[in-house]
């Protein structure tokens, strides 16, 4: 049963990494990459590396994804004033 | 008699995540699938939560599972209302049965 | 006991993934937002059962940060970058 | 198959995906997301392979604790610099790109 929730949790990680690629909406990449960052932390649970989880879900994906979100909407208003 | 009452309270919120997905795959509008998905997903988790607290070794460690719900709740309320929000601020209308 | 945990976690994330594609493929653009609210609470039931099956306590702990942070991901991005032009429909 | 075993596959797929994404994709910040999706292949592939018999190997740990650090650092300075590219030239793609 480990076997089947690690192929589920891998699966779920590429396709969420597939889909952060190959959406057409900008906004919708940056929410797929925030909650692939999550679902990494998901993965460093299972690889038994709680410290790496902590640092991956604070830093990975709340820092970068607020740095992300923060120039979108720079970027964003500077196109359309 | 703890273990099975422990076990029984696992399946239970299992199956609240469940509704949880099932509404969300079947509501018509954002609203309505925001609704699902905050209200059975906060019940089901606080249903495992008190199911492993059962079965925790040391007071401490319960009670360090059960104030998960709290935050859990006040979060996804948080949320919830910054999604709806912003949807009827962005002229989303909500759902309505025709009538014939 | 270990087993039914593991497998409520196998079909928590079952759920998660299910979840996760139909809300990823939703009609509106607060569909994308409903992931957040659903990985902040699925994401914690998860970490939260797996702690006792790999006998690792901490994980309780990013369990609580996973719950923080999908809450500050989500407001972040309703407030700051969810902007539309009026009339437009997707 | 193991669990490191799996997850290294996986991060091995998500490398190239990774890879694939900062060549061919033009638009800067969907090149940054691809640097980051392979930077985390890359820390997927560290941390399974050096796991034996479920015993995990601190040193690849913290290596890649100190990778995300530097992972986030290198965004931020690359988000800097497309900020400053757009406001100088007003477009978010460099000018030998082909495509957009």
């Amino acid at each position: 049963m480990t076997l089947a929730f690690d192929l589920l949790l891998a699966l779920s990680l590429l396709w969420t990494a597939w889909r952060t690629l190959a959406t057409p909406r900008l906004d919708r990449a940056l929410v797929l990459f925030i909650v692939f960052g999550l679902l990494m932390s998901l993965a460093w649970a299972r690889l038994a590396a709680p410290d790496i989880g902590l640092a991956e879900a604070a830093i990975g994906a709340g820092l970068t994804g607020a740095l992300l979100l923060d120039a979108y909407g720079v970027l964003r208003r500077r196109v359309r004033p | 008699m703890i273990e099975w009452l422990s076990m029984a309270l696992l399946l239970v919120g299992a199956f609240f995540f469940f509704a949880g997905t099932v509404g969300l795959l079947r509501f018509p509008d954002v609203y309505s699938r925001l609704h699902a998905l905050a209200k059975a997903d906060n019940l089901g988790l606080g249903c495992v939560l008190l199911g492993l607290a059962l079965q925790a070794e040391s007071i401490a460690v319960a009670l360090k599972l059960l104030l998960i719900w709290p935050l859990v709740m006040a979060a996804s309320a948080g949320i919830s209302f910054a999604i709806a929000r912003r949807a009827d601020r962005l002229g989303i209308t909500p759902w309505r049965q025709e009538r014939p | 006991m270990t087993t039914l945990v593991l497998a409520v976690a196998l079909f928590l994330l079952a759920n998660l993934a299910v979840a996760l594609i139909a809300a990823a493929r939703g009609p509106t653009a607060a569909d994308g937002m409903l992931v957040a609210l659903l990985i902040g609470t699925t994401g914690t039931g998860i970490l939260v059962l797996l702690a006792p099956v790999m006998h690792l306590p901490a994980l309780v702990d990013v369990a609580l940060v996973l719950a923080l942070l999908a809450a500050i991901g989500g407001i972040a991005f309703a407030k700051r970058a969810w902007q539309r032009t009026e009339g437009e429909h997707d | 198959m193991s669990t490191g075993f799996v997850f290294a596959l996986a991060g091995a797929v998500l490398f190239s995906l990774g890879v694939a994404g900062v060549v061919l994709i033009g638009h800067l910040l969907r090149r940054i997301l691809a640097f980051n999706l392979m930077g985390s292949g890359a820390f997927l592939v560290l941390v399974g392979l050096a796991q034996r018999q479920d015993v995990a190997d601190p040193v690849p740990q913290a290596m890649v604790l100190t990778g995300i650090v530097v992972a986030v650092a290198a965004t931020a300075l690359a988000l800097a610099l497309v900020r400053k590219l757009h406001a100088l030239t007003g477009q978010l793609g460099l000018p030998g790109d082909v495509d957009e």
